[in-house]
């Protein structure tokens, strides 16, 4: 099959959607420039002009109402920030409105908007344009939450995304932009809810969400030189989460390893241990590891930016202590996205 | 007039709405809210925090009978009188009260988030401003190509608001967006000086208007009595009619007061909150005893009437409040739906 | 030791930490009012009058950051919010200023704001003013985060917040402010980051914040009867979280029931059962339960928020059936807000 | 003029700045930019975002050189001209650029958030518009009465933010607060007309200026040419005055452009983004030219001194540089440090 990046995935996607249904709008901060948001709504641009693919004034708070108000009177806005961060900001539309627009007005239609958020890891980005905010939004229900982590997903999710009936918030890592991998031509959706096995294994499971299934991957690589077998598990999708696929990859392997891209504390990472820990604790041989965020802001300086981001080698050292073996003196693993370069 | 004269809602085309029929609207309007805060001080039955509009119904009233059954209006906390003026069904809106499953929002949502679609009521609720942007979102979407489709062509957006809602900083996103594009949307600031029990001294600069702030955007508008509801209704048409023509966003403040306490149905004054001189000012200001006198030069009858209207308003609040009340409520084994489509 | 009310441990905390500190300066919309913010703040603006105790417009989001640029030039803001759903509006100012300005300028002085939220649980509040936030607010490191549950917590976290040289947020649930209970006179302060052990048991822990309580007590009292022993651990404060004292319990009793006002999903419950998971899933000889809300937004009708909200039967149930025993038909346990009259 | 002249930052006190004085910041700053941006573009090993205001120059400095040491100046992404303009320490900025140790927020913050206290630059940072409400709640500090000692009456707070930033809600919430209180803020509002790659047309109605919406608020407003560092002193002495005086916050539009790309040491329009001949345009009302040629006439040896500021600031800038590098990178055991107060 024909391979393509992801920022290419997720262009198609918009185009294809489009062309689908005319009441599709990306709507965001500079969707029509030249950089169209890394290259993701260039295409779009160029098939549909401005009227359907819309810059708009800075103010993210009224956009998410606006975007609510377009939503449930019949059109079906895509808006885009280039920074998740910025989401702070839209909070209370995406929440008080987005989510709870069709249960709050007694189920005589929901709010469908799809907002796209950029997560801006790495190279200095600095603490207020670098988080990733997929346990906030996880946390409401009337959401979907999707964080794709390979081009096929970041279609077929989005794909689906603009079908849905109700609010879809999307997480995409930056860090995963350039990325390439084989991406059907066709228009297809994954469904909300369905994990994947990103790599069969037997003696750990590695749950792992967006970037960080990449480098549980990588730890997987450099796990099998020594004769382990890790499983990397895709959650694909935050809200729903697939519980069942998790369960049943521990019910095998025993060992559970949850890596994030943000913080352990009320994150993703606490949210797959206890769905374990609720379901059977007996599961487990061992205790659960949470490879996450460095306990504090995100920092500039690029040594303690790279201490302060899990990576490969932080998902191998933990699933070596769960199996109790000594980490040794491999080579040290570069983070994904070294030889980036600037500007971001 | 004869005894069976059924309450009437304001027109909904485009001429101008006859001083009788406004004055009908108020009365069955205060007379509803007016029964509602018996019933819900003495009973606690109505499970929901309420915002009164009493005193304050010459706004809803003038605007809606403006608009045309399709625009749909959006309104914030204290939005019954919106509701009912633009239509909205009395029977669904009380079942809401109680928590009924056929309550317009089907027991879910409560006094302030009203829904009634069929009448051009989109929605309303708690939080300050939100509707500001709902209603500036639905003006894109009534601005796009493809909806202009036979029928829906010219449909406008409405939002009432109040003096506080106007300092959040949606308000201030959401006309420069409107304004850029030309959207046809209607804001509507009742203006009743108070913000809970904050009085407007204690908001915003004095001196200067909400208007003031709304034409910093190249937004058209206008202030204006907002207890006279022959102005309103005048000063509404012209802002539909511009809306309507795309000449883009309107802007309306309207001075009004409030009588009752800001949630619930006490009077706030007999607590020391507001100088009862003031509220007493405004008393006699009240919008519906305005109308009646306007029109006692013209129709002696009119007295007689408003006491028809009120004796049949009561009989109508009081048929809703037997419905509700003999209504189901929802099944708690129905407590998830709605959460997402199914 | 004299007793007191839970809104009035908040109001003089107030006035004590404010005659102590006259940097202090409390802000919000109505704190001058004639309700005083349900009694808080009475007496702090009968003392101190409106210079100190500052009725302010609407317009959470740029007073959020306006209490900062108050906190990083010498003031000590103590901004309140009526309902902590008013906070969605403020969450840029709470996430990217006020937690991360220490770290991010490079630990040359911190934003020492605090910030009172008030959650509005019950009585048809509906979906936006009921929220109970605090798994948001724990997610990110540069906060502290406390849900005081007794009226002697209530004075004693709000007096240590107001001599914190970091930003907190107090989660306050309008269920309790009438609650009665014995409150030093003097000036205390109650450390960030301890739990307290509500009631000894043996047999189960019940893990709870604010409300969720005293619902765990109640479930207490009703096994206690049948000679169940429950061990209720009032977490007090959510970030940092008392790991040691949960772990602690969890190591005597085996069994982990988690009691909380907000949602399962990347919850409080969530983080508590990853604690255990991830210390040692061993020590569990149950499932561990979450006790949370229903997966769907708050509705309003009476029959229906009563199911909504997790109350003392959802705990003694959950304990029950940890232990192998049926529910049987006890009396039906009424919730803590029964009899509550409106207007709110 | 003598080979050892120091580069001098306006002078603090209340009096009018020299032209020359003026000049010498701008070039100052204009040199120190533009070798950052040299070097950051060929090394990669400053990795931050970086922001130039090369072709801005004026708006900082003759703004900064109205201030006292004192008074605190907040800045958005775009900062590096105010934190110099206000005197922030030159080797303190670039180390944070290469996230140093001795950087000026000791490697934590980048080019986006610099703070120089000592100095009185209190912050910037990259969430549009976040400052402007940071910077007047250091106003309400500066008018409240404990602050009020010795030597601190009469501090003022200043912000700088963009055009684009003044469409967020917070500049709206924000420019109520001060007006209402009369805080002592005096917010510069650099019109580059540019938010990223959309013009002003793109997102603001065409006919109203910033300035009509800060007049909503009775604030004090002016909009002025950013370019002409003469007329934008004098301006901003008027409103440091208005605000130092009790008399409430005062606002300033300065138009002006920029001439890289929004984030990165690149020229945009090479690839198309922005008109050619706009960016030329501006380029000839350079607002360092411009100061030079005014010069000229009274100060025949103005060219020479110019040229010797620039090889000044240039060996400045690259000292700078080097001891940046020669600093240590913060140690990867503090990574928790500064999270909390310890
Ligand atoms: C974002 C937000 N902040 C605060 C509140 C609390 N609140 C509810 S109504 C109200 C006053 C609103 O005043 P105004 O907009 O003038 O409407 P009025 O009540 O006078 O009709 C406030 C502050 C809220 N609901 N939402
Ligand atoms: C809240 C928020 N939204 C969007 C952005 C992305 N962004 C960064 S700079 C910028 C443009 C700002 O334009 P302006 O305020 O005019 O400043 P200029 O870059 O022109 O100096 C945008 C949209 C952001 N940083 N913060
Ligand atoms: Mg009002
Ligand atoms: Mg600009």
């Amino acid at each position: 099959m024909r391979k393509i990046a992801y920022f290419q995935a997720i262009g198609e996607a918009t185009v294809q959607a489009m062309e689908a249904d005319p009441r599709i709008v990306v709507a965001g901060q500079g969707v029509d420039d030249h950089k169209g948001v890394y290259g993701t709504t260039t295409d779009a641009f160029a098939r549909f002009g401005p009227a359907r693919v819309r810059d708009i004034p800075n103010g993210e708070n009224a956009f998410a109402g606006i975007a609510v108000g377009a939503a449930t009177t019949g059109m079906r806005p895509l808006v885009v920030h280039t920074r998740d961060d910025f989401m702070f900001l839209a909070m209370d539309g995406i929440f008080n409105l987005a989510a709870k627009w069709r249960y709050m007005f007694g189920d005589r239609g929901g709010a469908p908007v799809v907002m796209r958020g950029i997560v801006g890891r790495g190279w200095g980005q600095g603490a207020t344009h670098s988080q990733s905010l997929q346990s906030l939004f996880g946390h409401f229900p009337g959401l979907y939450v999707v964080t794709p982590a390979s081009p096929s997903d970041a279609k077929g999710l989005l794909m689906n995304a603009l079908r849905s009936e109700d609010p879809v918030v999307i997480l995409e890592n930056r860090g995963l932009y350039e990325l390439t991998g084989e991406v059907s031509e066709e228009p297809f959706t994954v469904p909300f809810g369905k994990g994947r096995i990103a790599r069969a294994g037997t003696d750990v499971t590695v749950v792992a969400a967006s970037l960080m299934v990449h480098e549980a991957e990588r730890a997987a690589d450099a796990l099998a030189l020594r004769g382990v077998r890790a499983e990397v598990v895709d959650v694909r999708s935050i809200r729903p989460l697939d519980d069942a696929l998790i369960l049943e990859s521990v019910a095998r392997t025993g060992r559970l390893v949850v890596a994030d891209t943000s913080w352990a504390r009320y994150g993703l990472a606490a949210e797959v241990a206890a769905v374990v820990a609720e379901h059977d604790p007996g599961m487990l041989r061992a205790p659960v590891r949470r490879v996450t965020l460095a306990d504090c802001p995100a920092p500039v300086s690029w040594p303690l930016e790279e201490a302060f981001n899990p990576g490969a080698e932080s998902v191998l050292h933990a699933c070596l202590e769960l199996l109790g073996e000594e980490p040794g003196n491999g080579p040290r693993m570069e983070h994904v996205m070294k030889g980036f370069v600037g500007p971001y | 007039m004869s005894p069976v004269e059924q309450p009437r809602t304001p027109r909904q085309d485009d001429g101008p709405a006859d001083l009788a029929d406004l004055l009908h609207a108020m009365v069955r309007i205060r007379v509803a809210e007016e029964t509602i805060g018996d019933v819900y001080r003495d009973e606690q039955e109505m499970r929901t925090p309420v915002h009164f509009s009493i005193g304050q119904e010459a706004t809803a009233v003038g605007v809606c009978a403006a608009l045309r059954r399709e625009d749909l209006v959006y309104g914030g906390h204290r939005c019954h009188a919106q509701y009912l003026a633009k239509g909205g069904d009395l029977d669904a809106m009380v079942a809401e009260l109680y928590g009924r499953r056929t309550g317009c929002a089907a027991g879910r949502g409560g006094s302030v988030h009203l829904t009634d679609l069929e009448a051009g009521f989109g929605a309303s609720s708690a939080i300050l401003g939100e509707m500001i942007a709902v209603a500036t979102g639905a003006a894109w979407t009534f601005a796009e190509p493809f909806d202009r489709t036979e029928g829906r062509l010219g449909r406008i957006a409405v939002t009432f608001f109040g003096d506080g809602a106007s300092e959040e900083g949606v308000f201030h996103e959401s006309l420069n967006f409107a304004s850029l594009h030309r959207l046809p949307v209607l804001y509507v600031c009742e203006n009743n000086q108070y913000s809970l029990s904050s009085g407007l001294a204690a908001r915003q600069p004095a001196g200067h208007s909400i208007t003031d702030r709304a034409r910093g955007y190249g937004i058209t508008a206008r202030r204006l009595d907002g207890n006279d509801v022959v102005a309103v209704h005048e000063a509404a048409r012209e802002a539909v009619r511009h809306c309507r023509e795309g000449r883009g966003p309107y802007f309306l403040e309207l001075d009004t007061y409030r009588w009752r306490e800001h949630v619930g149905p006490n009077r706030d004054h007999e607590q020391g909150v507001r100088p009862a001189a003031d509220v007493e000012s405004w008393m006699r200001r009240c919008p519906v005893r305005r109308a009646t006198e306007a029109l006692r030069a013209t129709d002696p009858g009119i007295d007689a009437r408003v006491a028809t209207w009120t004796r049949q308003a009561r009989a109508e609040v009081n048929a809703a409040i037997d419905a509700a009340k003999a209504s189901p409520f929802p099944a708690v084994s129905d407590l998830l739906t709605g959460t997402y489509a199914t």
